[in-house]
């Protein structure tokens, strides 16, 4: 049942609208309930080809062999594809807004890095017969210790997952192994609140299970020209992506995609079109790429798992004083998006509060799992999870209601967030005093009262003196780079005065074509490699 | 290659053309074999089937019960003189499945699945079964122990004595999903009163072992006595006794040994 | 290998059809008959996204061996329409906003079918029991529910 | 007495669209000579509307009725770019693109309508019904249609528009995190209430209450589909789901629905939701993005209402009868808070 209280922040609105405001039947529904809205798959196409991928039955470690020969003889097999066929095998998501470097193969080469990871393609006549071909496929392991937790994968001696990140840790701003962030001085007023709450939080990771699974339709199109049909959340992400993996022009493709069997983030990856579209190439002949069932849950990529550390000051009227955090994001065994997860995820800290004193530090970490990747709510669910029931704690602890509490600690109108920016159009406190109102929750007048749009600025909007951890700070970024920028960087900058700690020693690189380019992050501002 | 599919007009062709081809299935309702194959398994190389009337055969009528291996779950659920148990073949899968899913399939699905098979433990069925060198009936308990090596055989039906009264048989299958969840863990009990006293007690768990199990700890504390609270209590805190439950999705070993003597009890004492 | 030949009823139609050995009606139905509608979900049997009809009853096309519906009759939502009219169960599904990315809605809407041509006035229950095989991720299968019980001529509840 | 009780609540806000912005739309608006409107986008619709509230958006914009405009969905080759829809970016960022290009489309429009009745274009205005006319004078009207046709085949002017939205990339000072993540935030409040077996540790969703603040809602049917279903997958996330029941250890993982768990639609429970609207500054209409926000609320306030039942404090998800029931045995049985 949903109600729409159009009496709060009525002076904000013009409600009348023609069109706007109107329960306005779904476009797509007489198609979705008919069962004519066209999904990737229901393209059929002339002399369709299908692919399957061997995939490691190891979670880390190195491939001696891989033995094809039998396989290739295989009834139906059209084509294998191995590593040294994908003519850019390497790369990274984020790499479209120059952010990360790359580290993830399409196929396999010298090492497996999670179980699961594709290894080998087969294109065959059908899927019997490509499944048959798959388990001709023989792959030698020998297999290397690996690494499950985010905090065993950052100790010393911890098995490296991925030698593009020798500390399992992803680099941001060419410095630090986490994202920081830091407004006032947290540790000097958790040393004055009246209690201190430390609590450790963690979220296993989350399949994204859409009824449709990941996959896509690739065929040659005229003028040598590929049509690509997709399930992608994201068409050019997708369409730019393939365009670098198969090192071709973009309008070398058509990609045509649009109506999905949901996504909820896991059809973000550009999972199954690269190989499809190869598969297409080295055919000449339409290839489906789809995952089953048992694949999609197993070795689509997650909603990675996060565990957080939070510790909290609070005063014994309910103010919270100071929250110090520390999470660490398990990105598996590449980055794909979780990078971004992390500094979002900082960004949201210390979520709807105004709270004068606020340490983060975030970590995007990499173990030997199936790589994560974004899903609904990115960065912020399980930090959702976390603050959330440490508000209840506090509240308990002070022996507050806890509405009432959410409502003293909210931000309002004009205070200053912990990310440094003046927080605008707040509705927490109505949130919570509607959701009081709808739960019958009794709340005492002055909380009723309240309101986002009171009491806010002035000395809350303050930004308090912050120490910092280092003493030299870099320049700030020279010059805004628009995304999707892959040439060469055009402004250099000087490198940060304090040198970063060194590297340890480094590791075998893979054996494929780097072709990671020098690159200008126009996210950091930071030279990639 | 494609699969071969070879149909045929009896059971013991059927069971003939099974145990020769170690890449032979039979296609009972399919919620097993078709699924290997969609996900390639390749180890499926032929697919058996037979048309005999025989395997579908439901025979309700008298104090001894029999089915076909081929009988569906939703057949049992039409059928008023198999209400004893309508309770586990509702507990198997959604409405598509139980018109799919059928007795003898049932026998051979692995953990989470093979609810129903836990119901025909309680009632010490038997089964018939058809090898290559003629049939013979096999008592469930015996059967389920030697499952994995009975890929070569064909299952014609299983058979069991009706309970004596709707109270005597009781079924629940714990499942964190509903309607339709897998089992955390199942349990069927059959305890006929005689002279108000428990006589010949079965218990039986689904995901408490490898295979379905009976829980003798639990059925000597039953047996001779009534179906008071002490006498609940006693099987429940047994329950666990024999059992090797295993870690898996749905649930730890651990937390099946802490929830069987509950659920137990419950289900003796009535309870929700 | 030579190909199976099959005939069957779809959505009140003869067809004919030759299959390979081990296909399974949902593939057929969608790459030999043309019928988009049943999906694939997961080949499991436990999604739902593939239910069809045979002889009224609900199966899964996936787990379905085609060469068994010889001489039987399919019914898929190809065939639910009346004539150009939406049939009530489309109706209320749409007017209930029962889908989102609309991928579960065919194996919904065939479910919600088998229920009602049995039992045409279901309680809220039985409409449970009766979807339950079917999986959707978008919903939270309230609105679902209520469009059964509105085409069933019940009340929506909230 | 082994069943339990309890509420607990949970306020959260969430940014819209791609964190640090950077993260561009474009849509381009062409009328046929009938007067009907084609949106073309590469955008995705994955069942969350793109399709249905862009619609909206560019019918409001032009002043047409929404009938008269379909909205067509990722194409590379005739949707202008579109960084994807995630992050809850679909009605904030492909919204607003729409919105200006249905306004240059617009103005177009009005100049030919102008010409037709011979007034200036600042004197007419829509009547959202398909018709053009002069303020004031309803009279002194033109259909839509005949705009297009004389536009087209008279006056020789395309009817049609280019939009393109943008919230410029901010940078992140890498030692204070200094940045500029979003330009609007949405709110909610959930109060969860759960009833707890205290001997098996299985937790029942009781029901639910709500308020959410979400800019504006454009189509309050699509708002509900999403905050339906996405508190379904709060409840599914906070007590459910996981594809690694033992992590960090990675056995066991499911393989199919039965083992991957998921409420069915016998585990869900009332609802009762409250939509706020405190429009966005830069939002389509003040439109924010209820996307990925609604499940959020929901699994710290069933983790707080698990506490008010039984006194106990799971801090790992997804929250299973298995760890229920190994705390209340730690703390030596339930211990049930204050009722609320």
């Amino acid at each position: 049942m949903l109600e729409l209280r159009k009496d709060i922040f009525a002076d904000e609105r013009d409600d009348n609208l023609k069109e706007i405001g109107k329960g306005t039947q779904r476009q797509d529904m007489l198609g979705h309930v008919t069962g004519t809205s066209s999904y990737f798959n229901d393209h059929q196409l002339q002399g369709m080809l299908h692919l399957k991928v061997v995939r490691s039955t190891e979670a880390h470690a190195r491939l001696r062999l891989i033995d094809t020969t039998e396989a290739e003889r295989s009834a139906g097999v059209r084509r294998i594809i191995r590593g040294s066929d994908v003519p850019r095998n390497l790369n990274t998501l984020l790499s479209l807004i120059n952010f990360g470097k790359d580290d993830e193969p399409s196929l396999a080469v010298d090492k497996v890095r999670y179980k699961g990871e594709p290894i080998v393609a087969i294109v065959a006549d059908s899927e019997r017969e490509a499944f048959e071909a798959i388990a001709k496929v023989k792959v030698d392991y020998e297999p290397l210790p690996a690494v499950f937790d985010v905090e065993d994968a950052l100790k010393p001696g911890a098995p490296v997952v991925n030698e593009t990140y020798p500390r399992n840790t992803f680099t941001y701003h060419e410095t630090y192994d986490h994202q920081k962030l830091r407004f006032g001085d947290a540790d000097a007023a958790l040393a004055t609140a009246d209690h201190v709450l430390e609590q450790r939080y963690q979220m296993s990771p989350i399949e994204h299970a859409p009824t449709e699974t990941n996959g896509a339709i690739a065929a040659p199109d005229t003028n040598g020209r590929y049509v690509v049909y997709t399930s992608t959340q994201a068409l050019f992400f997708s369409v730019d992506t393939c365009a670098k993996i198969l090192d071709v022009p973009s309008n070398t493709f058509h990609f045509i995609g649009g109506t999905v069997g949901g996504g909820f983030g896991g059809k973000v990856d550009t999972l199954t079109e690269p190989l499809a579209i190869l598969g297409a190439m080295l055919t000449g002949r339409p290839v489906r790429y789809v995952f089953g069932r048992e694949e999609e849950m197993q070795y689509g990529p997650p909603r990675g798992a996060e565990r957080i550390y939070v510790k909290d000051g609070v005063m014994r009227d309910g103010r919270v004083v100071a929250r110090k955090i520390r999470a660490y994001f398990d990105s598996g065994a590449y980055t794909r998006l979780s990078s971004y997860a992390a500094v979002k995820c900082a960004a949201h800290l210390p979520g709807p509060y105004t709270i004068p004193n606020v340490y983060g530090d975030v970590y995007c970490v990499f173990t030997n799992r199936t790589p994560a990747t974004a899903m609904r709510g990115f960065g912020v669910t399980a930090m959702d999870f976390a603050i959330e029931c440490q508000m209840d704690k506090l509240a308990n602890l002070v022996g507050m209601d806890p509405m009432e509490f959410r409502i003293l600690n909210a931000y309002r109108d004009g205070d200053m967030k912990a990310h440094r920016r003046e927080a605008k159009n707040t509705a927490l406190i109505e949130c919570v005093q509607v959701a009081a109102e709808k739960a019958k929750w009794p709340i005492r007048d002055e909380f009723r009262r309240a309101s986002s749009r009171k009491d806010g600025g002035g000395s809350r909007a303050v930004i308090p003196p912050t120490p910092t951890d280092s003493h030299a700070r870099p320049p700030a970024p020279a010059q805004q780079r628009t995304s999707y920028d892959r040439l060469p960087p055009t402004v250099t900058r000087e490198p940060p005065r304090d040198p970063p700690p060194p590297a340890p020693p480094p590791s075998p690189r893979p054996a494929a074509p780097s072709h990671g380019a020098t690159r200008f992050s126009s996210v950091f501002g930071t030279r990639r490699r | 290659m494609a699969v071969i599919v070879k149909t045929f007009a009896s059971a013991s062709e059927a069971a003939g053309a099974l145990s020769s081809d170690r890449g032979a299935r039979y296609l009972g309702g399919g919620t097993l074999v078709m699924r290997a194959l969609n996900e390639g398994d390749v180890s499926v190389s032929t697919v058996v089937r037979a048309s005999d009337q025989a395997l579908t055969r439901i025979d309700a009528s008298g104090p001894r019960v029999l089915l076909g291996a081929g009988v569906t779950f939703a057949r049992i659920l039409a059928e008023r003189d198999l209400a004893f148990l309508h309770a586990p073949a509702r507990s198997i899968g959604g409405p598509a499945v139980r018109n799919m899913g059928t007795v003898g399939g049932n026998l051979f699905a692995p953990t989470p699945y093979g609810d129903f098979t836990v119901a025909l433990l309680a009632l010490e069925a038997t089964v018939a079964v058809q090898g290559g060198f003629g049939s013979r009936d096999i008592p469930i308990e015996e059967f389920l122990q030697a499952r994995d090596r009975q890929a070569g055989t064909l299952v014609l039906s299983v058979s069991c004595t009706r309970p004596a009264s709707s109270e005597a048989f009781r079924y629940r299958k714990i499942a964190r999903i509903k309607p339709k969840g897998g089992s955390v863990i199942t349990i069927a009990a059959h305890l006929p009163i005689s002279g108000g006293r428990i006589a010949g007690a079965r218990i039986a768990f689904g995901s408490m072992a490898p295979t379905q199990i009976r829980a003798r700890a639990a059925e000597r504390a039953l047996e001779g006595r009534s179906l008071d609270v002490g006498t609940i209590a006693a099987a429940a805190s047994a329950a666990g006794e024999g059992t090797s439950p295993a870690d898996n999705a749905l649930g730890s070993a651990w937390y099946r040994r802490e929830i069987v003597g509950v659920h137990l009890r419950r289900l003796l004492s009535g309870q929700e | 290998m030579p190909k199976i030949p099959v005939q069957f009823r779809h959505n009140g139609r003869d067809v004919a059809i030759f299959v390979d050995g081990g296909t399974n009606l949902l593939v057929a139905l969608r790459e030999l008959i043309g019928d988009m509608t049943p999906k694939f979900g997961c080949g499991q049997g436990g999604c739902g996204t593939c239910s069809v009809l045979i002889d009224g009853e609900l199966h899964l096309s996936c787990l379905t061996l085609a060469e068994t519906v010889a001489g039987r009759s399919i019914e898929t939502l190809d065939g639910m329409k009346q004539g150009p009219n939406l049939h009530p169960l489309q109706r209320a599904f749409a007017d209930h906003f029962a889908a989102q990315c609309g991928y579960c809605t065919p194996g919904m809407l065939m479910a919600a079918k088998a229920l009602l041509d049995r039992n045409p006035a279901p309680s809220r229950a039985e409409i449970v029991e009766a979807i339950s095989g079917n999986i959707c991720r978008c919903t939270g299968y309230e609105p679902i529910i209520n469009a059964i019980l509105a085409a069933a001529g019940g009340r929506a509840s909230a | 007495m082994t069943r339990h009780r309890g509420r607990g609540i949970a306020s959260i806000n969430y940014p819209i669209g791609m964190n640090l912005g950077g993260d561009p739309s474009q849509a381009l608006v062409h009328s046929n000579p009938s007067g009907k409107f084609t949106v073309a986008l590469s955008s995705i619709d994955l069942g969350q509307g793109m399709k249905s509230v862009t619609r909206q958006i560019c019918a409001e914009t032009l002043g047409v009725p929404v009938e008269d405009v379909y909205v067509d969905t990722a194409d590379s080759d005739t949707g202008p770019h579109c960084m994807g829809s995630f992050a809850s970016r679909g009605t904030h960022r492909v919204g607003n693109a729409v919105m200006a290009a249905a306004r240059e489309a617009r103005g177009v429009m009005m100049e030919a309508a102008a010409e037709e009745l011979e007034v200036n274009a600042a004197d007419l205005e829509t009547d959202g019904r398909g018709n053009i006319h002069v303020k004031g004078a309803p009279h002194r009207s033109i259909s839509t249609k005949d705009v297009a046709i004389a536009a087209q085949f008279k006056q020789g002017k395309t009817i049609s528009g280019r939009g393109i939205f943008l919230v410029p990339l901010s940078d992140v000072d890498p030692e204070t995190g200094e940045m500029s993540p979003a330009t609007c935030y949405a709110h909610a409040c959930l109060v969860a209430e759960v009833e707890v077996d205290d001997e098996t540790g299985e937790v029942e969703m009781v029901r639910m209450d709500s308020a959410y603040e979400l800019g504006r809602a454009l189509n309050p049917r699509l708002v509900e589909q999403q905050l339906v279903g996405g508190a379904w997958m709060g409840v599914s996330h906070a007590l459910y789901e996981t594809p690694e029941p033992y992590y960090p250890d990675p056995s066991h993982g499911p393989r199919d629905f039965v083992e991957y768990l998921m409420p069915g639609p016998g585990d869900i429970c009332p609802h009762d939701i409250a939509v706020l609207e405190r429009p966005a500054p830069d939002g389509p209409f003040g439109a924010k993005g209820p996307g990925e926000m609604c499940a959020n609320p929901v699994l710290p306030a069933v983790a707080n209402a698990i506490f008010n039942a039984v006194g106990v404090r799971i801090d790992d998800l997804p929250i299973t009868p298995e760890k229920v029931l190994r705390a209340i045995k730690s703390q030596g049985g339930p211990r049930p808070q204050a009722r609320r």
